[in-house]
């Protein structure tokens, strides 16, 4: 819609505002990132000197090694590394887990109608509001009782069903966009219920896809409440990893460190967002926009 | 409309619904069951560990005396208020800029929605750093040549609050850039051109009819925004733990402490009990028009 | 290819009733239209006949055998959608394969029915581009091929060619036509448009409101309408309905409508059976008339009427003269170039094409 | 021999140096540790954590506790009883009884300490008072006009950040200080209703405002450690800190009394208010992790352990019988401080810590003092917000 | 109310030229309609019109007034878009009237303005809805009503009535039709519907890739198409264009056209200037001959050639009947129950309205 908007002599001076206005909030959103760029770029000493948000007068790379390998962890020195790898296994199957639940759950709400099949949309989309605190000993009770407490696949399975809430209404809204009609012609064509889901809906969603699992990717990543309550030491996420990096209390904090660390963290995410930046607006469009 | 078949045996027939058991089951469980758990906890004397012996409403009543709980539900209408207006503001003034075929798109997309990738447990610092007054803004425009330039906020009670909504405003207007980015992207062309010729100006446009337009994306904001605010919880923590004093305590924060660190089980239970019934309060109305308004639609 | 019998079929959603004993049946090779206005329930019907929606009363009857509870593949029929519904990320070619797949067919045969389907409607070329590589007659053609290739007893077109432009969709709909000659497969076809019912159909059954109207040949549903809602819904311009008195002139009816400002016109020599003749004589009736029954009046056809013309519509071929007649608006369809709006005509009627309605309940009389 | 998860919140340097020590030790014995470290939120977090776990029935071998978080675990049943050892080691005799409510549980021992902090100390920049001219002060009121005398001289007298726990350090100290011991006694132990109105209350609360005058203003999120770093620096002249911020001035070389002072905060009698570290087991059915239990015990309890360990975390031994000769002065000091405040009754729980009343008491002092400090409150509002906080705690 | 001078406007989207040198020119109280296929750049010139595309070169006047440099706003135009565009948030009467308020014309006046457009296009008791509790003809009723209160000099419509039903179509059409006979004002409406172009337009312009193929009275376009693109474009079924041999017969001209397992037809009596009987005397050329010019031979009509029918179409009020003839097929429109398909029949040509056309360059022989 935007061609329809530019034109005519005096549009130059807009556009220069528009670009004006774009880049100073550019750098305002970039200003913690550059402070915590540089912090992690400069020896402790310099910081505790005072220097906060300045340039760096000496920079070094030695609290980003730290942050990856060496840093203590209690009084294990390994640094982020093998939290990482926790992670990654805890994000990657609940990401999976939640995503391609909600997606059948999404196919079964539209495609699929029974009685009573928005009541169960109700249901699952309340549980997106849940204030998690809420929940914490109940969900360790549960888990102590099925035997996953205290384990990657524990938080996986916390994380995945918690995730359904969110990936069942983005695939929902999305599927209630698509026609009947390609369902109602692969039944005729004989396919059945998991045939059309897997031969017909299912490559049509990449859009919502995407969507959902950078949403849960962000959420599940990023959690400390659930990692740190079912999980412990060496099986703990990274964001607990860090959270022992860097909530210090008594101790005195290397904020070099824990920046590097930090932004270490965020380096999947943030490659999720740039790499797949472009189809989450594209498939916020093609559906989720509805709330 | 939809394609609700019949199915030549019985069991195809119920297979949809066999297939939604299980996460219905899990929902309800993890959900439902829980916020009951809950509930039963929060009419019960129980400090350090859960148990069981009814005492009324007495909890609820404790709550309610506790100045810091008054604070954390001030706040959370003081916060949730700006913080979505000014999420929404923020994140549609750019998504309309960003919609004026702008040549680096992708790139300042990504800048603005890059918060969302960061943990808050470190750049809650960051923001602690920036928002110091001996430190950060106000230091830097004092240097300046400014002198009279005050920045202090996180310093007084009173304030404090407004630095908590200036992060999380930071951190989610990207998300709502992205959705109504999204909403203006399928609004159509000669709405615009229709309006062009009746001669109406480009922020008269945008004011009276492209905004108004963009109200079902308006709406999946607000719901996110909601959640977000509604859970927000590292922020507060990173950002001022709390302070000064008590006074940027929000109930997640509240529930959270009183839970573990303060033996008051009970308490926590019952400040669960009243965030999960102003959630309720908000949420259930609006699920109910929407699915309704789709079944007639 | 195969005989269909809809027998009083019923259907409600809750309380709503959206078919009310509906019963149509054909013949093996017959092209039964299902047409009506938007909402009437063609759809459903069709739904039913495939197995997508099931049956609330009565029963559907496939080559004889009643299928109401088999699933739609096992019904042996095929379908074509008015979006198509062609699977937006598979091949053309992956499109029209993808039932044969589920059935396990062999590679090889899956590959003979691709290509006689793709060179009947010359889409060869195209087998392996995706649906959005398409324009709308090409996606229209590809939905055929993958109905084709199931050699099935009995299509089924849901509004088929509403997506395509005016032009392509003549094109289509003779490409439909040769279709059914060359494979004499028994078709049901849904649409709203009365031209294709009309080009198409050996059958058709026109609907209102989950009832058939009528179910007939198509120049028998055009020459002899049911009643006033099947004249005005069969035809373009509609048939003219004018409210008139009857008067019996001998064996024949004469019908006289009011013209404003004018002496009124007596058009006479319409047939009628004995019998209805005497009950509506002296009456009021509707008369029915096409726009092609008007003629400007000549040597040989005596003038009937006098009218002013309001608005004259040349559409090349013809030309559409609009007037007042009984009080209500009437179009005659003309040669080009013989009306002129605000000018005075004497216009002849083809007597043999009126068709009387009793003015009350609105059924033909014969 | 077996293995031993140990769930702890320590996670800065000299902390897990420090921990180093008893792990070594164990790892000589042939046990393995399992490390399972949650920092944060003053153990909060690794609260939370174990309660899930206990909740889930999957607990630690071994958990670090902190104020009566012990107790409170044992009176359900979970921690597993030390007498046996106790017993044999001869702990009971070796520890100041002031701290036997913290580690028994009814008869049972439920907890080995391993180091005792002491709270309410000053540290000083040496260099500042002298250009100034002042001298460390002996009351409160001095303490005050010190801070007024260097603020005049622009520097700022106390460095300090925000947080509750450290505006609680000095609310704690002014407690015993103004008032006596036994107010401390009667208002952060027992809560008593009269002692916590009266009008010495309103008096605490005029002093902190005091010192909060002698604040600056950037202290909103400062960390404790960066206010340490202000007095190394010479910024600020004073710091009201736990022990553990000795480390810092050691660790750039300075000496304490040559470079920076360390005295207890100001009082008629001085006041030794402590908070100890000590580790208890959990009950668990495997054996193995049973025995190395046992090692884990006797080696927190073993007087060389203990020395070693204290000799990096900057606190003196939970055991009195350990000798201090190689510790530095102000470890010295607190030592025989220690000594004669058990005598006078002035060695009391800290309530910042959680070693005077329950936490959900414990929280309502911090909150009233936190407030108190930041805001403009008046002191007799503080206090009655004191008593109502404490009343609906009940 | 004004007249419309396009003079060699062009138009190019960075090299690719969308428009090349188009010159239109129009009276006051004109109804130009822009006729072309998509993508022929009818929307672009449109918009052109409008000022809301630039013009790369030539110049736009209206009114005597060139208005290249103008805003949309200050050239005095009303437009009604494909889409209807209407403000979805704001009511039917909010809807009219915006255009009034942004130029700050008082309450009552605007009432009254809303009140007559409203009642001219009886959407009066629609005005509190908002569009999207309307059907599709009464959106499209609003946005003209919109256009109307402007009371522009000129209005421009962009195929308005492409995103409505057959049905609904044709009665807009002659409401529209209507309009402008009342309004009077001058009016350049685009389509693709050659029907909506030979049934409003005063003026046609076929346009094709960015070039007026041919500009005149739509009877002219109809009768006497500038090529063989026209030719085909207007009219439906479209007009037969049949390759054939030139004979000369005196003044007149006879086609020779090869008909397959039969004798060849030669049709006599075509019209033709003495100097192209000349040129293209023995030559190939292309015949047209319109569907509805063969007639079934009688004694009045002599047969003009055999031919064996293939399919055959009943429309209603006539019959489509398709057959073989020079190699291509061919349809001719009959009256009904006249045509069999598989039958052989005589069939006669009205040689008066035969066009020729040169097989190479495709345009008209006159
Ligand atoms: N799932 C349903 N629940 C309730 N009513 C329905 C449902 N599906 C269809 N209807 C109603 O049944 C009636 C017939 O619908 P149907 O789709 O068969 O119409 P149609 O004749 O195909 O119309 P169109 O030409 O618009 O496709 C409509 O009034 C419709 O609203
Ligand atoms: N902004 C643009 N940039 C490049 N090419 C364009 C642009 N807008 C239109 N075109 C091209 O110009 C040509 C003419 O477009 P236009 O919209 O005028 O066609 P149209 O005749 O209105 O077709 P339709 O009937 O489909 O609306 C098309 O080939 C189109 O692809
Ligand atoms: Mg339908
Ligand atoms: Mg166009």
């Amino acid at each position: 819609m935007a061609e329809a908007l530019s034109q005519s002599g005096k549009a130059r001076l807009g556009r220069l505002f528009v670009y004006g206005c774009l880049v100073v909030v550019a750098l305002l959103y970039l200003m913690p990132l550059w402070v915590m760029v540089v912090t992690s770029l400069k020896p402790l000493d310099e910081i505790y000197g005072g220097s906060f948000i300045g340039v760096p007068k000496v920079v070094t790379l030695d609290a980003w090694r730290a942050a990856w390998s060496e840093a203590c962890i209690g009084t294990e020195c390994t640094g982020l590394k093998p939290y990482f790898v926790n992670s990654l296994l805890m994000v990657i199957p609940a990401v999976a887990l939640s995503t391609g639940i909600g997606a059948i759950n999404g196919y079964i709400l539209t495609k699929w109608r029974f009685p009573g099949a928005n009541f169960v949309f109700g249901l699952l989309l309340f549980g997106c509001f849940l204030p998690y605190q809420a929940i914490l000993i109940p969900m360790a009770r549960t888990l102590g009782l099925l035997g996953l407490a205290g384990s990657i696949p524990g938080l996986v399975a916390v994380h995945a069903s918690y995730g359904i809430c969110f990936t069942t209404l983005f695939f929902r809204n999305y599927f209630v966009s698509l026609p009947d009609e390609l369902t109602k012609a692969a039944m005729v064509d004989g396919a059945g219920f998991f045939r059309i889901f897997w031969s017909v809906i299912l490559p049509t969603s990449i859009p919502i896809i995407v969507v959902s699992c950078i949403w849960q990717f962000t959420q599940i990543w990023n959690d400390f409440l659930f990692g740190v309550s079912f999980t412990s030491g060496s099986s703990s996420p990274i964001t607990v990893a860090l959270n022992n990096i860097v909530n210090v209390t008594t101790g005195r904090k290397q904020y070099n460190v824990d920046m590097a660390a930090a932004m270490i963290a965020a380096i999947p995410t943030l490659v999720v967002y740039i790499v797949a930046g472009r189809y989450f607006v594209r498939g916020l469009t093609a559906g989720a926009v509805k709330g | 409309m939809s394609a609700s078949t019949r199915m030549s045996s019985r069991l195809a027939g119920w297979l949809p619904r066999i297939v939604v058991a299980p996460s219905l089951l899990v929902v309800i469980v993890t959900v439902y069951l829980f916020i009951l758990w809950t509930g039963v906890i929060s009419v019960t004397s129980s400090k350090f560990v859960p148990t069981y012996d009814f005492v009324g409403l007495e909890q609820y009543v404790r709550l309610w005396a506790t100045p810091r709980w008054h604070t954390a539900v001030a706040n959370l209408f003081i916060f949730s208020a700006l913080f979505l207006a000014l999420s929404t503001g923020l994140g549609l003034l750019m998504a309309i800029l960003l919609d004026q075929n702008i040549r680096a798109e992708g790139a300042l997309r990504a800048i603005y929605l890059y918060p969302m990738a960061l943990s808050f447990i470190v750049t809650g610092t960051a923001w602690k750093w920036i928002m110091n007054p001996g430190l950060g803004v106000q230091k830097v425009v004092n240097d300046l040549g400014w002198t009279d330039f005050r920045f202090d906020w996180i310093t007084n009670p009173d304030t404090a609050i407004y630095t908590v909504v200036v992060a999380g405003v930071w951190q989610s207007s990207g998300f709502a850039m992205a959705i109504f980015l999204a909403g203006l992207r399928g609004i159509d062309n000669s709405v615009i051109k229709a309006a062009q010729i009746e001669g109406a100006s480009l922020p008269l446009i945008y004011r009276q009819i492209i905004i108004p337009m963009l109200r079902p994306a308006m709406l999946s904001v607000i719901v996110l925004l909601s959640y977000i605010a509604i859970k927000s919880f590292d922020l507060v923590l990173a950002l001022t733990n709390g302070g000064p004093g008590t006074a940027t305590e929000l109930p997640s924060t509240f529930m959270f402490s009183a839970t573990f660190r303060r033996n008051q089980m009970g308490v926590g239970a019952a400040s669960a009990v009243m965030m999960l019934m102003t959630v309720a309060a908000i949420i259930v109305p609006y699920l109910y028009s929407e699915l309704r308004s789709e079944n007639n639609g | 290819m195969s005989t269909l019998e809809i027998d009083r079929v019923r259907k409600a959603y809750g309380h709503l009733e959206v078919l009310k004993e509906v019963s149509i049946s054909i013949g093996t090779g017959d092209f039964l239209v299902l047409l009506g206005p938007s909402g009437c329930g063609k759809s459903t019907l069709l739904n039913m006949i495939a197995g997508l929606e099931t049956i609330t009363g009565g029963q559907i009857r496939i080559a004889g055998k009643t299928v109401n509870d088999l699933s739609p593949k096992d019904r042996d029929i095929a379908m074509v959608f008015q979006s198509y519904a062609l699977y937006p990320t598979m091949t053309v070619r992956q499109n029209i394969e993808f039932g044969m797949k589920i059935r396990r067919i062999a590679q090889a045969d899956r590959d003979r029915a691709v290509k006689t389907a793709s060179d009947l409607l010359q889409i060869t070329h195209l087998l392996d581009r995706k649906p959005s590589q398409l324009s709308g007659g090409q996606r229209q053609r590809v939905a055929m091929g993958r109905a084709i290739v199931r050699e099935p007893k009995l299509f089924l077109f849901d509004e088929p060619l509403s997506n395509l432009d005016a032009k392509l969709r003549v094109d289509m709909r003779t490409e439909i036509k040769r279709l059914h000659a060359r494979l004499g497969t028994t078709i049901v076809y849904v649409t709203h448009d009365q031209i294709e019912a009309m080009t198409l159909a050996t059958r058709v059954a026109v609907m209102k409101d989950g009832v058939v109207q009528q179910l007939d040949e198509p120049q028998a549903v055009y020459d002899r309408p049911a009643n006033v809602y099947v004249a005005r819904f069969v035809g373009s311009p509609a048939m003219n309905i004018v409210p008139a008195v009857l008067g019996a002139e001998g064996a024949t009816a004469t019908a006289v409508i009011d013209i404003a400002r004018r002496p009124a016109a007596r058009i006479g020599g319409i047939s009628l059976s004995a019998e209805a003749l005497r009950r509506y004589a002296g009456r009021k009736v509707l008369v029915g008339i096409r726009p092609e029954n008007f003629s400007i009046a000549t040597a040989s056809a005596a003038p009937a009427l006098t009218v002013d013309f309001d608005v004259v519509e040349p559409t090349g071929p013809d030309t559409l003269a609009v007037f007042q007649l009984g009080g209500v608006e009437v179009t005659a369809r003309l040669p080009p170039r013989q009306a002129h709006a605000g000018r005075e005509a004497a216009l002849a009627v083809d007597t043999s094409k009126i068709v009387l309605f009793d003015s009350e309940t609105e059924t033909r009389i014969d | 021999e077996g293995q031993i998860e140990v769930l702890h919140h320590w996670v800065s340097q000299s902390e897990v140096d420090a921990l180093n020590v008893i792990r070594k030790e164990l790892e000589a014995k042939g046990f393995e540790w399992k490390d399972s470290a949650v920092g944060g939120m003053s153990g909060a977090n690794a609260q939370q954590a174990l309660r899930s776990r206990l909740t889930a029935g999957n607990p630690p071998g071994a958990m670090q506790f902190l104020g009566w978080e012990g107790v409170q675990w044992a009176e359900q049943g979970v921690v597993r009883d030390l007498n046996d050892l106790a017993t044999a080691g001869g702990w009971r005799e070796a520890l100041a009884p002031q701290l036997l409510p913290f580690v028994t549980s009814g008869e049972a021992f439920i907890a080995a300490p391993i180091n005792m902090h002491r709270q309410n100390w000053v540290w000083a920049n040496r260099k500042l008072f002298d250009d100034a001219g002042v001298a460390v002060p002996k009351t409160w009121a001095e303490l005050i006009e010190t801070g007024k005398t260097l603020k005049e001289k622009g520097i700022v007298p106390v460095a300090m950040g925000d947080e509750p726990w450290q505006i609680g350090i000095i609310f704690d100290a002014l407690l015993s200080d103004i008032n006596g011991p036994e107010f401390y006694q009667k208002t952060a132990i027992d809560l008593d209703p009269e002692a916590l109105g009266s009008p010495e209350m309103v008096k605490v609360f005029d002093m902190l405002r005091e010192v909060r005058g002698l604040v600056d203003d950037n202290f909103v999120g400062r960390d404790w450690a960066v206010a340490t770093g202000m007095v190394i620096n010479g910024e600020a002249a004073m710091q009201f800190m736990g022990d553990w911020a000795k480390g810092e001035f050691l660790a750039k070389g300075l000496k304490p009394n040559q470079d920076f002072y360390c005295f207890a905060t100001p009082g008629a009698v001085t006041s030794f208010q402590y908070l100890i570290d000590s580790f208890g087991m959990f009950t668990v059915s495997d054996e193995t992790v049973q025995k190395a239990q046992v090692a884990l015990a006797e080696t927190i309890m073993d007087p060389k352990v203990q020395k070693g360990f204290n000799l990096i975390k900057g606190s003196i031994p939970a055991r009195n019988d350990v000798s201090v000769d190689d510790f530095d002065d102000c470890a010295k000091l607190g030592y025989q401080e220690r000594a004669a405040a058990i005598e006078k009754g002035s060695m009391q729980g800290a309530i910042t810590h959680g070693f005077a009343a329950k936490p959900e008491f414990a929280s309502v002092f911090s909150d009233v003092a936190a407030q108190f400090f930041v805001g403009k409150m008046s002191s007799e509002d503080a206090v009655k917000m004191l008593v109502s906080g404490i009343d609906n705690a009940r």
